[in-house]
């Protein structure tokens, strides 16, 4: 056990309350920080089991990944956001209305 | 655990009852228990492809393993990604009318500030763009710096000249995938393959990919903080 | 070298602990500027956390992005949300959206 | 290849091209649209006349197109599919007249005609099938081609009608569905063959074949209008005649019949099928549909309604023939679809003349009309009489072969059931003659529509005349070449083993 | 190798048609629609070179697995990438007519991108790639939904982004723990490294959850009918005809090569669940009033039976779900177009009160109808055929509860089908002025719909295509 796992586990935590917080918050703006939560939780659990081989130099594979995860993540925030406010501009409300047509 | 501890957090949102949120808890305590017990189970050797990587680092022509792998190894990924910043762009592009911020004068200090840092913020991102091809950097890291630039200017009351609004603005936001898809095709066109580079020539073709690239995503980065499309002049 | 060792356990078990915690009161703040700003924090962290396992390619995009960028997105559609507002208790509203129902 | 690969889809197709070239034509090109009809009808007939010739000489007239890997769509001319065949594209060429007539002047023409040609092609389709799928294939086209036609008038009760129609078809398809693929999966086959493919498959899978016999019978018997599946058909009367005649005679139920010949013969195979002991339980269904159709159109004042229960009993007499087991009856039952089919088109022709001409719905408002419309009522009379099976029409042709089939097959306590049906069938038929030939006339009819000297237009009026005089012919030169009877027959004698 | 490499041409070609059509919006629609004509030549170039030479692969940058991204185009993906292809140019056709000119310079460049997000997903090989195209296509779906504006579409658009990046998160770590057993991303590879392990587990669960809730199985479906139904018609059209199908193929490729198939109970319980699906979603459409909502509550039942083929298993199972997912692909775009044209020419598609309308538009009625003869599964339609493979499987492998729950589903579709086809015989007059609908957009539906009815009379030539390369393991057709 080294502190990789400390860390992956930490990520792994991160994604479930982050996804805890996904499923009980109304607010659009507070799905929108679990759901950038969430994405943090799996690129430590992707960086930080790269690092295991000690000594090594941690494999950079997984680092790409994660730069490319981070971009996509700000991208789809940018655009979550912005659909937020119009939400909000349209409806008078930053919810998902709760009349789901089930 | 601390979120059951919290009574605030029950009360928050009393639209979703309490016997759910326990439940909900008690279920995703499982999963986080199982993923964390998954996670721990992996040997602590790791199988990864970073041997590969190593031992064709030197044909890809950068020496730094992650510029390596974004720009030439796993070049197509980051290909596509420069597709999803564009498009997450134009999502918010045609949502339209987003309610521009307040007009407020941005105040001497943000005004002095943005005078002071921009240029060294530029100035950053060029270094990082260089700096990629062997040290910790590339063109994502420059890019978001001159993103920030950006986002700088516009907080200071900056709006980009009508003139340049139109197709300049979309050319410099496109570089970046355009390059990408551009070098692409014309090594097929040369008979290699996709994003094939030469060894001879690819550093070169790396740095120019991610010199684009940095433009594109700083650009992209910089309208995604303003929101609307920018007013274009009368034609273009 | 056991000191080191410990050490760096101790780094380890508090930033990871203060990144959970950041996350949840980031999450659960009732004020969603107190929220963005433990959000922001926490990127820094994460930043934190990847020099931490030597990946400062990671770092230095999360440092920009992650948490400069996105921060500044967050605010940006805060501060819109809020001059939508006409009224103040509409502003309130806005702020503690869940507390009163 | 040569051309009789493809005879059997051409005939298909000489209806379903005409269906979809009429679709796109404007409302107002009268013209066009009837000749496109009648060219398409009489094609068709020539091309089966020339099956009919080929047939008689052993060519062997075969499409073969795959379907699915191990399963070809086959369209082939065997003794059956001529017999129906015939049948359906004769009576479509007068039922198409016949439309023309009645329609003239009505909305969504084109609509019309076009799903009327798909309806033709479909039960082309059902008659020249060569194994179950590609029957099916056609038998559920033929559902949705003719839904629009019973809705076409669009109102309420066309709607009930409509969805009436669809409950017991749809249901009923899927029945047909279930119980291929089950047939499919245990025999590996579905081609059609004289007497049957399934008798080798006896030893491991009796229940099942019991239980696939019963699946594929309830699904034709929804068209075929069976008891308890009849409902849908007395209430799709609110169609227009030429529907009527098209539901009765020419397509619908006449290819849930046909259907079941097909299972028994071609499938099972009578001799086989009667060994698994699912015959005489469909013997006695057909049997309570004969008695309970008769009984339930003794009782309707409505003329088309009770038309269309003593469709529900006649066809009920083909169904009964082909479950007797014993080539009499067989010849009987299968005699008995050509005839039926006549005859009852020319009595939903001649009801239909009385609506149209002097807006008569009902039986009570029939007093006198044959003194108003004489050649019309004359030829209803000859169909009538032609139900109640009296010599020397083509109904007593039917009922002489099914009764000296029971006597045959043992089966004596069907001679029972034909002559209370008869009786029945009397019941509801004399009134209605005795009213229309001797009863005097009212001073106004309904709504009534003058044609000058002629009692009706000569597209509504040729139709029925000529089907009844083929009802008259049937019964006279029975015995003649070529005859149903004959060919009926020569089936039967393919049908037995020797 | 010296081939031309469709594949790639089918990636990269709606990438530059985005650009330019980013680059030129007046030109846009035009410049969409030859590219769409290049797409369908690359896909058409791409299905002569893998029947004339089996599967292909193609590694990006020369470098090949373990290190570079591979593209791979079996008879799986190479007919997901032709279906898409037909779609795609139906949906360019009818959206040139669609869209007014300012909404269409926002659409053209979306609808590029995610044309090539699709054909890059299905083609790609490597399952990190595969979450960069998933993020590509659902950012662009997302844009594209909220191009309608309203109230309707902007929370279904938020909703659904929400919904996607979630699926994809878990995916994602799904990938992270994946490469970190194995150390490689590349499919076949990851197959034949395979063992079972917590890891393989956890990894297996998380992006099945992902996935299945981007492909909106019963009951992760509720994101789906106000999102597909409030999109403008093109969209819906595209979303449920190839977007929703995009998760389930990865789902497909994962399910068939990466993980053990020892899971037979979780075979079992995706059936469970497609069986839900088939019959709550009928029974929704069912009560809908609205055409748009009845059309995708119809989705969500279709997507349904895709799921009964887990339990079966067999290649015959296997070859049912995709033709379905083929011919539902044509007819559900094509309902979706004849809704969006009724919408346009009435204004309103409320189906009480469709009378009025729906006899005005035969051609878009009969696309309906056609499109709706392949969604019952009545002959002769693809429909008709998947349905009688998965029925033939069902009936093979004696687990007959699933015939019942395939006839169940089929009459619950022609119920809800024949509740709208109904209106168009009546009598009621139209009564007020109608906006024209181009000659575009009816034929556009119409064409696809009878591409699905063809699709049950060619059934041989798919079949034989689906089975290059074998993507449903090594048993012989037929």
């Amino acid at each position: 056990m080294s502190h990789v796992f400390l860390y992956a586990l930490v990520g792994t935590g991160l994604f479930t309350l982050g996804l805890y917080a996904l499923i009980v918050h109304t607010h659009l703006l507070r799905k929108i920080l679990a759901i950038n939560v969430m994405g943090s939780g799996v690129f430590l659990v992707l960086v930080a089991l790269a690092a295991r081989a000690r000594g090594a130099a941690p494999d950079p594979v997984p680092h790409a990944m994660v730069i490319t995860g981070i971009v996509v993540a700000v991208s789809a925030t940018a655009l979550a956001l912005a659909l937020m406010v119009r939400v909000r501009a349209e409806t008078g409300r930053a919810e998902l209305s709760e009349e789901r047509p089930e | 655990m601390k979120k059951t501890m919290n009574p605030k957090s029950m009360t928050e949102s009393g639209k979703i009852r309490t016997p759910f949120r326990l439940l909900l808890m008690v279920l995703l305590s499982a999963l986080a228990a199982g993923l964390g017990y998954a996670v721990s189970t992996l040997s602590s050797q790791s199988p990864g492809s970073g041997e590969w990587v190593a031992a064709n680092l030197e044909t890809s022509g950068v020496s730094n393993p992650v510029t390596a792998v974004l720009l030439n190894f796993r070049s197509y990924d980051t290909l596509l990604e420069m597709g999803v910043l564009l498009v997450a762009l134009l999502g918010v592009w045609s949502l339209g009318g987003i309610p521009e911020q307040r007009e407020s004068s941005p105040g001497p200090v943000l005004d002095t500030l943005s005078r002071l840092l921009v240029p060294v913020l530029i100035l950053v991102a060029g270094y990082l763009l260089w700096v990629g091809a062997h040290a910790p950097g590339g063109a994502f890291q420059a890019g978001s710096v001159l993103g920030a630039a950006g986002v700088l200017l516009l907080l200071a009351g900056w709006r980009l000249d009508a003139r340049f609004a139109g197709l300049p603005l979309r050319i410099t936001l496109t570089t970046g995938l355009g390059v990408f898809v551009v070098v692409g095709a014309v090594l097929m066109l040369v008979g290699r393959r996709l994003l094939e580079y030469p060894p001879s020539f690819a550093g070169a073709l790396i740095l120019l990919i991610e010199a684009a690239a940095t433009l594109s995503i700083g650009m992209t980065l910089a309208a995604l903080f303003l929101g609307s499309r920018p007013e274009a002049g009368p034609d273009r | 070298m056991e000191a080191v060792t410990l050490l760096q356990w101790a780094f380890d078990a508090v930033l990871g602990f203060a990144l959970l915690w950041l996350a949840w009161r980031a999450l659960a703040s009732p004020d969603l500027f107190l929220a963005i700003v433990l959000f922001i924090a926490f990127g820094l962290l994460m930043a934190l956390a990847w020099v931490r396992l030597d990946a400062p390619d990671v770092a230095l995009a999360e440092a920009a992005i992650g948490a400069g960028l996105t921060g500044a997105l967050l605010l940006a559609a805060l501060a819109r949300l809020e001059s939508n507002n006409e009224t103040k208790a509409a502003h309130e509203k806005d702020h503690e959206p869940e507390v009163h129902d | 290849m040569n051309w009789d690969g493809w005879l059997p889809l051409l005939i298909v197709l000489s209806s379903l091209s005409v269906g979809l070239v009429i679709f796109f034509l404007p409302e107002e090109r009268v013209a066009t649209r009837t000749t496109l009809n009648l060219t398409g009808a009489v094609l068709k007939l020539v091309l089966v006349g020339v099956i009919i010739w080929g047939v008689v000489h052993r060519h062997h007239y075969e499409t073969r197109l795959p379907l699915l890997p191990g399963l070809d769509l086959v369209l082939r001319a065997d003794a059956e599919s001529v017999l129906f065949v015939t049948l359906s594209s004769g009576l479509w060429l007068v039922t198409t007249v016949y439309a023309i007539g009645y329609l003239e002047g009505s909305p969504h023409r084109s609509r019309f005609f076009g799903f009327f040609s798909l309806c033709v092609a479909a039960t082309v389709g059902v008659a020249l099938a060569g194994n179950l799928i590609t029957f099916l294939l056609f038998y559920e086209l033929l559902t949705l081609a003719t839904y629009p036609l019973i809705v076409h008038r669009g109102t309420d009760a066309a709607h009930q009608a409509g969805r009436a129609y669809l409950t017991y078809t749809i249901a009923g398809g899927a029945l047909l569905l279930v119980g291929t693929v089950w047939l499919y999966g245990i025999a590996g086959s579905l081609e059609f063959s004289y007497r049957g493919f399934v008798a080798e498959l006896a030893d491991g899978h009796r229940a099942a074949l019991i239980a696939i016999f019963a699946l594929l019978i309830a699904g034709l018997a929804v068209k075929a209008a069976l008891v308890p599946f009849h409902s849908w058909l007395p209430q799709a009367m609110v169609a227009p005649a030429p529907v009527s005649a098209l539901l009765h005679a020419v397509a619908v139920v006449k290819a849930g019949a046909f259907g079941i010949v097909r299972v028994v013969y071609d499938v099972y195979g009578i001799e086989f099928a009667a060994g698994l002991g699912v015959t005489l339980p469909l013997a006695t269904v057909a049997a309570v549909t004969i008695i309970y159709g008769s009984m339930r159109a003794l009782f309707q004042d409505d003329l088309k309604r009770r038309l269309a229960f003593s469709t529900v009993s006649q066809v009920s007499y083909i169904v009964l023939g082909i479950a007797l087991t014993g080539p009499i009856a067989t010849i009987g039952g299968l005699v008995h679809l050509v005839h039926q089919g006549v005859m009852k088109i020319t009595l939903f022709f001649c009801a239909g003349n009385l609506a149209e001409t002097l807006g008569i719905h009902k039986v009570s408002e029939m007093n006198g009309v044959g003194r108003r419309m004489p050649w019309t009522m004359a030829a209803f009379t000859i169909g009538a009489f032609g139900m109640i099976g009296a010599p020397p029409l083509a109904g007593f042709i039917s009922k002489w072969y099914l009764g000296l089939g029971a006597l045959d097959a043992g089966q004596g306590w069907v001679i029972f059931i034909l002559a209370g049906s008869s009786l029945l069938n009397a019941g509801y038929f004399l009134p209605i003659l005795y009213a229309a030939w001797f009863k005097a006339p009212p001073d106004t009819w309904p709504a009534e529509r003058s044609f000058g000297r002629r009692e009706t237009a000569w597209a509504l009026l040729a139709p029925p005349v000529v089907t009844a005089l083929l009802t008259l012919a049937l019964g006279l030169l029975a015995s003649a070449p070529f005859s149903p009877l004959q060919w009926a027959r020569s089936i039967t004698t393919l049908e037995y083993a020797p | 190798m010296a081939a031309i490499p469709w594949g790639v041409m089918a990636i990269l070609l709606p990438l530059a048609g985005a650009m330019a059509c980013f680059l030129s919006p007046r030109r846009a629609s035009p410049l969409g629609l030859i590219t769409a004509l290049g797409v369908v030549a690359c896909a058409a170039g791409l299905g002569w070179q893998v029947a004339e030479q089996g599967a292909q692969r193609y590694a990006i940058g020369g470098w090949g697995a373990p290190l570079g991204i591979d593209l791979y185009a079996d008879g799986l993906s190479l007919l997901m990438l032709m279906v898409t292809a037909v779609v795609g140019l139906g949906i360019s056709v009818y959206s040139s007519g669609y869209f007014n000119r300012e909404k269409a310079v926002n659409f053209w460049p979306l609808w590029m991108f995610l044309w090539s997000a699709l054909n890059a997903l299905f083609l790609s090989a490597d399952i990190f790639n595969l979450y960069v195209t998933l993020e590509l296509l659902g950012l662009a779906a997302v844009a594209l939904v909220a191009l309608a504006g309203g109230a309707d579409a902007l929370t279904g658009a938020m909703r659904y982004l929400l919904v996607s990046l979630l699926g994809s998160l878990a995916y994602l770590l799904g990938v992270a723990l994946l490469y970190h057993s194995f150390g490689c991303l590349d499919i076949a590879l990851l197959a034949e490294r395979m063992e079972p392990s917590p890891a393989v587990m956890a990894a297996m669960g998380l992006m099945s959850a992902g996935l299945l809730l981007k492909t909106a199985l019963f009951p992760l479906h509720f994101w789906l009918p106000p999102a597909h139904a409030s999109a403008p018609a093109p969209v819906s059209a595209l979303l449920s005809a190839l977007v929703v199908k995009a998760s389930f193929y990865i789902l497909l490729r994962l399910w068939l090569d990466v993980f053990p198939v020892t899971a037979a109970g979780l075979g079992q319980l995706l059936g469970l669940l497609g069986a839900a699906a088939v019959l709550w979603g009928g029974l929704q459409a069912l009560r809908q009033t609205r055409l748009k909502m009845l059309i995708a509550y119809s989705t969500v039942a279709q997507l349904g039976y895709l799921f009964l083929a887990f339990p079966l298993g067999s290649n015959v199972a296997w070859q049912g779900a995709l033709y379905l997912l083929l011919s539902h692909a044509l007819a559900k775009a094509a309902m979706f177009m004849a809704a969006g044209n009724i919408l346009c020419f009435g204004g309103h598609d409320r189906i009480a009160d469709l009378d009025r309308v729906a006899q005005r538009l035969p051609l878009s009625l009969a696309a309906f109808g056609l499109a709706g003869v392949s969604i019952m599964g009545l002959p002769p339609s693809g429909g008709f055929i998947a349905k009688w493979l998965l029925l033939e499987a069902a009936m093979r492998s004696g687990q007959w509860w699933w015939v019942i729950i395939l006839i169940l589903g089929g009459l619950l579709a022609a119920a809800y089908v024949f509740k709208v086809i109904g209106y168009a015989f009546t009598q009621a007059v139209m009564t007020h002025e109608a906006r024209a609908v181009p000659a575009t957009m009816e034929w556009a539906a119409l064409v696809l719909a009878l591409v699905a009815i063809l699709l049950g009379l060619v059934a041989p030539w798919p079949l034989a295509l689906m089975e290059i390369g074998l993507p449903f393991g090594g048993e012989a057709a037929g």
